[in-house]
């Protein structure tokens, strides 16, 4: 049974076709919207199995179906569907985690108002999630990426009416949107260099040979190849969505959405999503592998930031009393480790572990979650305790799901994938930092696993909602049993001695002894976990915790680092004073700019033209009216004096007369006869 | 001939400064007609009779009436009044004023040199070559004074006789 | 002074100035012209002199005779000295004056009186030779001398400090000046046909005879009657005779201004009013019967005073015989008669004068037009005005001045 | 001193008498009396300088204007007479100077 | 059949009728000016029936002489901008009126000055002279003069006089410097002036007037496009004026009025001025940032939501000039690349109609919280109004969405084309212009969470009823349009194609 790349697009399709369905559906139409949900993940489970097979039977092939978007101008903007080994892989792991996961929500979510609104969301998110996996262009990826982003916005905030929940959801899509400008300004440099975003487009595809040698010959300033620089770019998206090191904050916080949520998103899929988007434009990452006097690799960068990301996650875990925020944080080093085999040169060794990871990880949130449910929404260690009598299913896959994380070895699955990890990393010829790192986070690791089954499932309850906790229903015990299973044989098709997986992935046979240094690392790995294991039980297990209240007995021994750890190291509050203050601060200063100095100017010309307005009226009032006035008035007075002259008196007037004549004559006489 | 314009201008003088002093306004106004004779002798002694005549018959014929008439029309006031203080100054300044008048008249006509022709004999005018003048060139001045006599007779007529005031006009 | 002789006169023309040549011959010569003047006035004098003495009697006896009755003829051989007799009282009788009366004006006024219309005589031509003073204005200097005569009876009413006597002064004086404008105005046409306003002049203008016996006076033309008649009424008035002498009417007020008047003053004023009328109606023969011109030509023989005197008497005796017969005018009727008649009557008489002298030239059957004319120009406004004078007398207004 | 210089002294003469009876008497017809002398001294002026003037000169103007001159005289004496009348009527006086005001 | 006269004057007849009508009963006036609103739309699909794309130069041209002496002639003229700017005139004038539906006030009085407003919109978008058509630029004041302080909030007064001077002072400076050119060339004729600036004879005949003439005019007219846009630094009128317009207003104003400067901008600055053009560029570029970074950034301290969103159209706005003087600023550079010059020009012809869409219905969704809040708009005057209405808020939540340029909505479409053009000319500003990204998301967000997420409070504690009848009639078909136009951004693109293409023809490539 094969599906042919050209119809590769049905599987993120039907959950979408579903998402619309749930979204028209009032919320009466709860089963309408589930059984809708259901039966797409169904469908896209199938078609991704079909289209596993059709990628086994290609090994090493791509194979696209590319059509046009849009066409701007003259040249067209490109999208396609890529099938091969990675995609199938990925696509039966998120299809199959997912569908288990909608089960778990039914009973989960059974009593929730919004139920319908939360499976049309789950099937938007499913639909994204795919939509990432078979895209065969950037720009798809990056919608994809961005519609994941939104979903897992709407899903963590689904209880928006928790002021927390809407700060948490919107927490979650900023710091992810800061990631995603990365990735877009590595889009478009990659658009306007190659001038298209295909990976793979018959031979002048980004990811194909041509363009990888174009890219890593690209020198730009600072020494660094063109390649690396946009591989950089990239990396800041998938540390965004994966919640690498500096942009991790936003994962502890989603734990405020359902717990399906959480295990849907936060364990298996959407934090997948970063490792899977290095993986899948490895080629590009790797152009620059070969160049010398290149300053930076981009493999290094990842490395570096895989392996701080691991030991910080794990440290951090050690320190939280909420069952959901101890697995997010180790959520948050698992990934740190798969970021840590991509930096070492084998994506294989991290797919494999994104896989098994996806397994127990789903495994241990949908535990905790039924735990939760069973313990009316408390999700504190310190006030839970001695569950396991009471859940015994539920303790039980929780165990096995613990084991696996922590790396018990040989029969589970999380030993195997994280040996392939540690073995990539000795082999890694830079620097065996990371393989330290990765080392002192197993210990760390089985540690505060221990630590959280002991204060959770051993001991006496410590509160009444903890007493009165009961095993669930059978709806959402049997996806713990499934995965439990999972959890298991997923680890067998990976291992050295049959590494079925890693050749069929890689598409070219992969010899065992090129995944096994060598005993002596197993061997390392297997007694550090042991040393987990034990010094866990003693602080934990053996003295159980008497009251909610008793302090954690690595308080009592390490106070200052354990608060520290309790308080996520203080990211939070320092992104605030920083990156939080400076947001403020410029979006004072454009306000200001924008209130005072643009509006002042203008003020100022009103005031300008009024100033004016009132000069020239002033100069018109006293200026010129005024001085007409006092002319008009002396002319009156002269008038009025000469008018005293006219006094009606006819005597007067003949004096006067004669008396002027006498003076003419004289004057004319003394004047002229002279 | 200087005797006779010697008694001429005796005879107009004082009778135009007696007219002057009297308190009786009869009595000035009579003396005024002999200065108005005296003024038409003057005129037959300077030989232009036709004037003399027009003198005599319209000062003393006509305008003597109308002063008289003026004095009896309005002869409520008996007598001059008693020459007020203030008067008694304004006579001084009056024969100031017309002493200084004259005196400059007299420099003017004693220094301006007049060339005399005493040779005109009387009746040198002959009434054709006047009644020709007035009716030719000065035909138009003719017409002039008559219409101005016409419209002030009409004129005083008018002032005169209004009672703007309703009661009967006073004598 | 006196106009040369004409070649043709008979010595009884020349009589006069064979006497005046005879006297002046016994004086010096620088005197000679004193001579003449002095004669002149002497003459004059003496002739009107004599002529008011006996025309105050002529006039007595004529009223007698007209009322019926002898008239004065007790003094002399029938009545012939009476006017000496009259002299005589007349300066026999007390000469009363008022007390408040002013004595200088109240002296003055008769002999102003007399004065002034004596002087009128001087420029009428008696005879052909017989001229006082050839004065080129002759006609204006007659009127200029008769202008006095109001300021003289102003003086009488004046001065005899009388209301009444004011009041008919005032009354005289309005009868005087309104008249005195026909008088003038019926003189102007004589003077504008004659063309100059010496009297030889005009009576020169009037020599000559058509047909023999048809004298050229102007009395003979329509506006020349016209003119007389006016000039005789307006006479009358100015003499303060007949139908007009209001001022001295007994049934007035007494004797008008002259009540204060007695003795040889109250003569004076008589004697000057019988000047007056004999100075108007010589200057009337001079202006429209002919002066001394004879009637026809075959009369030429008779010497021109004579028939100058014999005008003159006619004219008096008709003044005589219209003060026995004409009934006195009242006041407002005797204005009336002069401004709303006697004015514009002359006023168109000079019109009618002119058109006479413009149509001088029309000879044939237009001669006949031309009086028509002239007719007409005469008598249609005489009655249309007088009908329109007397139609429906209004009633009478007072109005105090 | 010649003639004409006398005449025209006399009508000098006459002319200030004129004026100081106009300036000096109070009663109206007094002061119009003056007027009428002053009148009558410049008409002596017109005559004496037609007298005195040179043979054969221009018409006799001196004494038309003369003759115009006693015309309007006559005119002159028959208005004032009725303003004195409307004087009198109006303040029952004929002194001048209380005839000061133009209205009323 | 002189069809684009109708398009102008279709409006001004109906606000003739209804000025006739003056009993006619408010119902009655209400749909009178609704129709004739819409005769825009109608016609302008008729036009877009008849419409050939591939045709370069301009289509269904009307051309009459009209002042003889001044050479002036009554020239309308259509091509793919013009078109596009029609149609978005036909869209967003209805849904203006279609808000205004329940305002107090006459409806008539209402009705006569929006289709004036709209008539002398669409009149500058079809002129082709600059006589009429800065006759229509002014006129459009008037009306929006009268509307804003009419029916305006409590400010209304002071915003409508600085919005009327602010632009009136502009458009004064174009006025004078079109009088230059006229006196100049003696012709008002854009495209004549085009080819006489292409030739180089504009510059030459300029300058002879005086040296520094050319540049004089060229900042007279720009002054008077940039206050219009508005450009950066002359943006302070637009904030009070679109805050305290009413609802319907401030959509038309947002939606077409702004969209009349970037059309200046193209088809008057652009092609008659492109050197001076180019010269300043590199200064306008830091302008448009501003305008990008700052306006986006000022909106986060707004309270009053109508401001925010004012401030939101600024920063849309100047992405399309962002775009422009990208490509003036590289245009003669040797390594200009042609796929950029068109993605930025294409873009911000997209981005023009796009944030036309999404403004008007942002603007619409504050006017429903308006109205139900009883004229108080602030941002925490409302709480939980998603749990009170959500339909509404779904609604404004997609338009939010398109606003941030959410991949799938027709915001994203522009705003990708344009970064991805103005990244290939000018990468440095591109960079920059992703922190307004950031800055739009922040501030949206923000106000989606002030106001639609939490607890229920403020005016939504009461009954808040949810969109019903006609608002749902104005916002559905607006959203249905930006998802419609998001998938298939080829409706609009398709349009314009040639146009771009002659214009980057234009532009000499090496």
């Amino acid at each position: 049974m094969n599906l042919s790349a050209s119809s590769l697009w049905l599987i993120p399709a039907l959950p979408l076709l579903a998402a619309a369905i749930g979204a028209l559906t009032p919320r009466g139409g709860r089963s309408l919207a589930s059984g809708a949900a259901i039966i797409a993940m169904v469908g896209a489970l199938g078609l991704s199995v079909a289209a596993l097979g059709t990628a086994l039977a290609h090994p090493a092939a791509h194979l696209t179906d590319n059509f046009t978007w849009f066409s701007i101008g003259t040249d067209a903007v490109r999208l396609g569907w890529l099938l091969d080994p990675l995609t199938a892989f990925m696509a039966v792991m998120v299809s199959f985690v997912g569908l288990l996961i909608f089960i778990f929500s039914l009973g989960y979510m059974k009593e929730d108002a919004n139920f319908t609104r939360f499976f049309c969301f789950l099937s938007l998110f499913a639909a994204a999630m795919l939509g990432v996996l078979v895209a065969n262009s950037l720009l798809l990826v990056f919608v994809c990426w961005e519609l994941v982003g939104l979903a897992s916005y709407l899903l963590i905030g689904f209880w928006f009416h928790k002021p927390s929940a809407a700060a948490a959801a919107k927490k979650a899509f900023i710091t992810t949107r800061i990631g995603d400008l990365g990735l877009l300004l590595g889009m478009l440099w990659l658009y306007h260099v190659r001038g298209t975003l295909l990976f793979y487009d018959g031979g002048n595809g980004v990811l194909e040979p041509s363009s990888l040698a174009l890219l890593s010959h690209g020198k730009i300033a600072g020494g660094i190849a063109l390649s690396t620089a946009i591989g950089l770019l990239i990396f800041c998206g998938a540390i965004g969505k994966s919640g690498q090191f500096p942009l991790h904050v936003w994962l502890p916080d989603a734990m405020e959405g359902p717990t399906p949520v959480s295990a849907l998103i936060h364990a298996a899929t959407m934090v997948a999503a970063g490792v899977f988007l290095i993986a899948r434009v490895y080629p590009l990452m790797l152009a620059d592998q070969h160049l010398a006097n290149v300053s930076v690799h981009a493999l290094t960068v990842v490395a570096g930031i895989g392996a701080i990301t691991a030991l910080l996650g794990a440290a951090i875990a050690v320190g939280q009393n909420d069952i959901k925020r101890v697995l997010a944080f180790s959520t948050v080093s698992q990934l740190g480790y798969m970021m840590l085999a991509l930096g070492v040169g084998s994506w294989v060794a991290a797919i494999f572990h994104l896989l098994t990871h996806a397994f127990f990880k789903a495994l241990l949130f949908l535990g905790a979650g039924s735990v939760i449910h069973a313990a009316h929404h408390e999700q504190d260690m310190r006030r839970l305790g001695g569950l396991g009598r009471r859940m015994k299913i539920t303790f039980a896959t929780f165990a096995v799901g613990m084991m696996a994380l922590a790396g018990v070895p040989f029969l589970f699955s999380g030993f195997w994938s994280k040996e392939g990890i540690l073995h990539a990393a000795h082999a890694w010829p830079v620097s065996q930092l990371p393989l330290i790192a990765g080392l002192i986070a197993v210990v760390l690791t089985a540690f505060y696993m221990t630590r959280l089954v002991a204060e959770v499932f051993l001991g006496s309850p410590r509160s009444d909602a903890a007493s009165h906790a009961h095993e669930n229903s059978p709806v959402m015990t049997v996806p713990l049993v499934i995965l439990a299973i999972g959890a298991v044989l997923l680890g067998l098709i990976g291992t050295p001695a049959w590494p079925w997986l890693q050749s069929n992935l890689g598409g070219v046979v992969v010899p065992a002894e090129s995944i096994f240094e060598g005993p002596g690392l197993m061997v390392l790995s297997i007694v550090l976990v042991c040393l987990g294991l034990g010094v866990g039980w003693a602080l934990y297990g053996w003295r159980k915790r008497r009251d909610a209240f008793a302090p954690d007995p690595l308080a009592v021994a390490m106070p200052g680092v354990f608060a520290a750890l309790a308080a996520k190291l203080g990211f939070d509050e320092f992104y605030a004073l920083t990156f939080g203050r400076l947001n403020q601060l410029l979006a004072v200063v454009a306000d200001g700019l924008d209130r005072w100095v643009w509006g002042g100017i203008i003020s100022g010309v009103a005031w300008m033209g009024e100033a004016l307005g009132t000069f020239d009226r002033e100069m018109d009032e006293s200026g010129l009216n005024g001085g007409f006035d006092a002319a008009s008035e002396k002319l009156r007075g002269v008038g009025n004096a000469y008018s005293r002259a006219q006094t009606g008196e006819a005597h007067g007037y003949l004096r006067t007369l004669a008396v002027a004549f006498v003076v003419l004559a004289l004057l004319l006489l003394l004047g002229g006869v002279l | 001939m200087n005797l006779t314009f010697a008694l001429i201008a005796f005879l107009i003088l004082a009778s135009a400064v007696l007219a002057a002093t009297r308190r009786d306004l009869i009595h000035s106004a009579l003396l005024l007609v002999g200065n108005w004779l005296g003024v038409a002798f003057f005129y037959l002694w300077a030989g232009a009779e036709f004037v003399a005549f027009a003198q005599a018959l319209v000062y003393v014929g006509a305008i003597s009436m109308v002063v008289l008439f003026a004095v009896l029309l309005t002869r409520r006031m008996r007598t001059e009044l008693p020459l007020l203080v203030a008067t008694r100054d304004r006579v001084v300044s009056a024969v100031l004023g017309g002493a200084a008048v004259f005196g400059v008249l007299a420099v003017a006509v004693l220094r301006t040199p007049l060339d005399t022709n005493p040779a005109k004999p009387a009746g040198s005018v002959s009434m054709l070559s006047l009644g020709q003048q007035l009716m030719g060139p000065q035909a138009a001045a003719v017409l002039i004074v008559g219409v101005l006599l016409t419209v002030s007779l009409l004129g005083a007529v008018v002032l005169a006789s209004s009672d703007a005031d309703g009661k009967e006009g006073a004598p | 002074m006196i106009a040369t002789l004409p070649p043709a006169e008979s010595w009884l023309e020349r009589f006069p100035l064979l006497v005046r040549d005879w006297i002046t011959g016994h004086l010096p010569e620088s005197l000679g012209w004193l001579a003449v003047s002095l004669l002149a006035i002497v003459v004059i004098l003496a002739a009107f002199g004599l002529l008011f003495a006996y025309l105050t009697l002529a006039e007595r006896k004529i009223l007698g005779r007209i009322q019926n009755r002898p008239g004065p003829n007790r003094t002399g051989w029938f009545g012939l000295l009476q006017p000496f007799a009259d002299g005589i009282k007349a300066v026999t009788k007390e000469d009363v004056v008022p007390r408040e009366a002013d004595a200088v004006l109240h002296f003055l006024a008769p002999v102003l009186l007399v004065a002034m219309s004596l002087l009128g005589l001087a420029v009428i031509p008696f005879g052909r030779h017989l001229l006082a003073a050839n004065l080129e204005a002759g006609v204006l200097y007659f009127f200029a001398a008769g202008a006095a005569t109001e300021l003289a009876v102003f003086m009488a009413g004046w001065a005899s400090h009388n209301k009444y006597s004011l009041l008919a002064a005032m009354r005289a004086l309005a009868q005087l000046i309104s008249y005195e404008l026909p008088l003038l105005l019926s003189v102007v046409p004589v003077v504008m046909l004659a063309g100059s306003l010496s009297t030889t002049h005009i009576v020169d203008a009037q020599g000559g005879w058509t047909f023999g016996w048809i004298p050229h006076w102007h009395v003979l033309t329509p506006w020349g009657f016209a003119g007389f008649v006016m000039f005789m009424i307006a006479a009358l008035a100015e003499s303060n005779r007949s139908p007009f002498d209001l001022p001295e009417a007994e049934s007035e007020l007494i004797a008008g201004h002259l009540t204060e008047y007695s003795g040889f003053k109250y003569a004076l004023f008589f004697m000057a009013e019988y000047f007056g009328m004999c100075g108007l109606s010589a200057m009337a023969v001079t202006l429209f019967l002919g002066g001394w011109q004879a009637p026809c030509a075959f009369l030429e023989f008779i010497p021109s005073y004579v028939w100058f005197t014999a005008k003159l008497l006619t004219l008096l005796l008709g003044f005589i015989w219209i003060r026995a017969t004409l009934p006195r005018l009242r006041m407002d009727q005797l204005t009336r008669l002069a401004w709303k008649f006697l004015v514009p009557l002359t006023l168109l008489n000079l019109a009618n004068a002119a058109f006479w002298s413009l149509s001088a030239g029309w000879s044939g059957p237009m001669h006949w037009v031309r009086w028509a004319i002239a007719l007409t120009v005469v008598v249609g406004p005489f009655l249309l005005l007088g009908r329109a004078l007397t139609a429906g007398v209004a009633p009478r207004t007072y109005r105090y001045a | 001193m010649n003639m004409l210089q006398a005449c025209l002294l006399l009508s000098s003469a006459l002319f200030c008498i004129g004026l100081v009876t106009a300036l000096s008497r109070s009663n109206t017809i007094l002061v119009l009396l003056g007027i009428e002398i002053m009148l009558n001294a410049a008409n002596l002026n017109f005559i004496a300088f037609w007298r005195f003037s040179p043979a054969g000169s221009a018409p006799a103007t001196g004494v038309i204007f003369v003759l115009f001159s006693i015309a309007v005289a006559a005119a002159e004496a028959a208005v004032w007479l009725a303003l004195v009348i409307a004087l009198y009527r109006h303040q029952q006086n004929i002194r001048l100077q209380e005839a000061t005001r133009l209205k009323g | 059949m002189p069809l684009l006269s109708f398009i102008v004057f279709a409006p001004w007849v109906g606000a003739g009728l209804l000025a006739v009508l003056r009993g006619a009963k408010p119902a009655v006036a209400r749909g009178i000016a609704l129709a004739f609103s819409l005769s825009t739309l109608v016609l302008g699909l008729v036009v877009l029936a008849g419409f050939n794309p591939a045709a370069p130069g301009f289509q269904f041209q009307e051309s009459a002489a009209w002042i003889t002496s001044l050479n002036v002639h009554y020239h309308l003229g259509l091509d793919g901008l013009s078109l596009l700017l029609v149609l978005l005139t036909g869209i967003v004038g209805p849904a203006g009126l279609l808000a205004a539906w329940k305002q107090p006030g006459s409806p008539r009085a209402f009705g006569i000055l929006f289709l004036i407003l709209q008539g002398s919109a669409l009149g500058v978008f079809l002129a082709l002279d600059f006589f009429h058509w800065f006759l229509f630029w002014e006129l459009s004041l008037v009306p929006v003069f009268f509307l804003i302080k009419l029916w305006g909030g409590a400010g209304a007064g002071r915003a409508a006089y600085q919005f009327v001077i602010y632009t009136l002072g502009g458009s004064v400076f174009m006025l004078l410097g079109f009088a230059a050119i006229f006196a100049a060339t003696g012709t008002l004729e854009f495209g004549q002036l085009a080819h006489l600036s292409a030739d180089g004879i504009l510059a030459g005949r300029l300058s002879a007037l005086g040296h520094f003439w050319p540049q004089v005019v060229f900042v007279g007219v720009f002054l008077g496009v940039a206050v219009k846009v508005p450009l950066f630094p002359f943006h302070t009128w637009l904030p009070p004026a679109y805050a305290e317009a009413p609802v319907g207003v401030s959509m038309f104003l947002t939606g077409v009025m702004s969209k009349m400067g970037v059309y200046a901008f193209l088809r008057i600055l652009w092609p008659i001025f492109p050197g001076q053009l180019h010269a300043a560029a590199p200064c306008l570029l830091w302008l448009a940032l501003g305008g990008v970074v700052l306006g986006a950034f000022a909106a986060m301290r707004q309270t009053d939501l109508k401001r925010m969103i004012a401030y939101s159209s600024i920063n849309h706005v100047s992405y399309c000039l962002l775009a422009l003087f990208a490509v003036c600023a590289a245009t003669g550079h040797s390594g200009i690349s042609g796929p950029a010059v068109t993605a930025a020009l294409g873009g911000a012809l997209l981005q023009m109609f796009n944030h036309g869409l999404s403004a008007a219905a942002l603007f619409f969704s504050v006017g429903v919280l308006e109205s139900r809040a009883g004229g108080r708009r602030g941002l925490d005057d409302f709480g939980g109004v998603r749990s009170a209405a959500p339909v509404f808020a779904g609604l404004c939540g997609i338009a939010m969405f398109s606003s941030i340029g959410l991949p799938g909505l027709n915001g994203f479409v522009g705003e990708f084309l344009i970064f991805r053009g103005v990244f290939g000319l000018v990468p440095w500003a591109a960079a920059i212009g992703c922190l307004g990204l950031f800055a739009t998301a922040f501030f949206y967000l923000t106000f989606w969470q002030r106001v639609f997420h939490g607890s229920r409070s403020g005016a939504a504690k009461g009954e808040f009823a949810d969109v019903h009848g006609v608002e749902r009639v104005t916002l559905i078909p607006l959203i249905a349009l930006m998802i419609v136009l998001g998938v298939l951004p080829q409706l609009l693109t398709g349009l314009f194609n040639p146009l771009v293409t002659s214009w980057v023809s234009q532009i000499a490539l090496p």
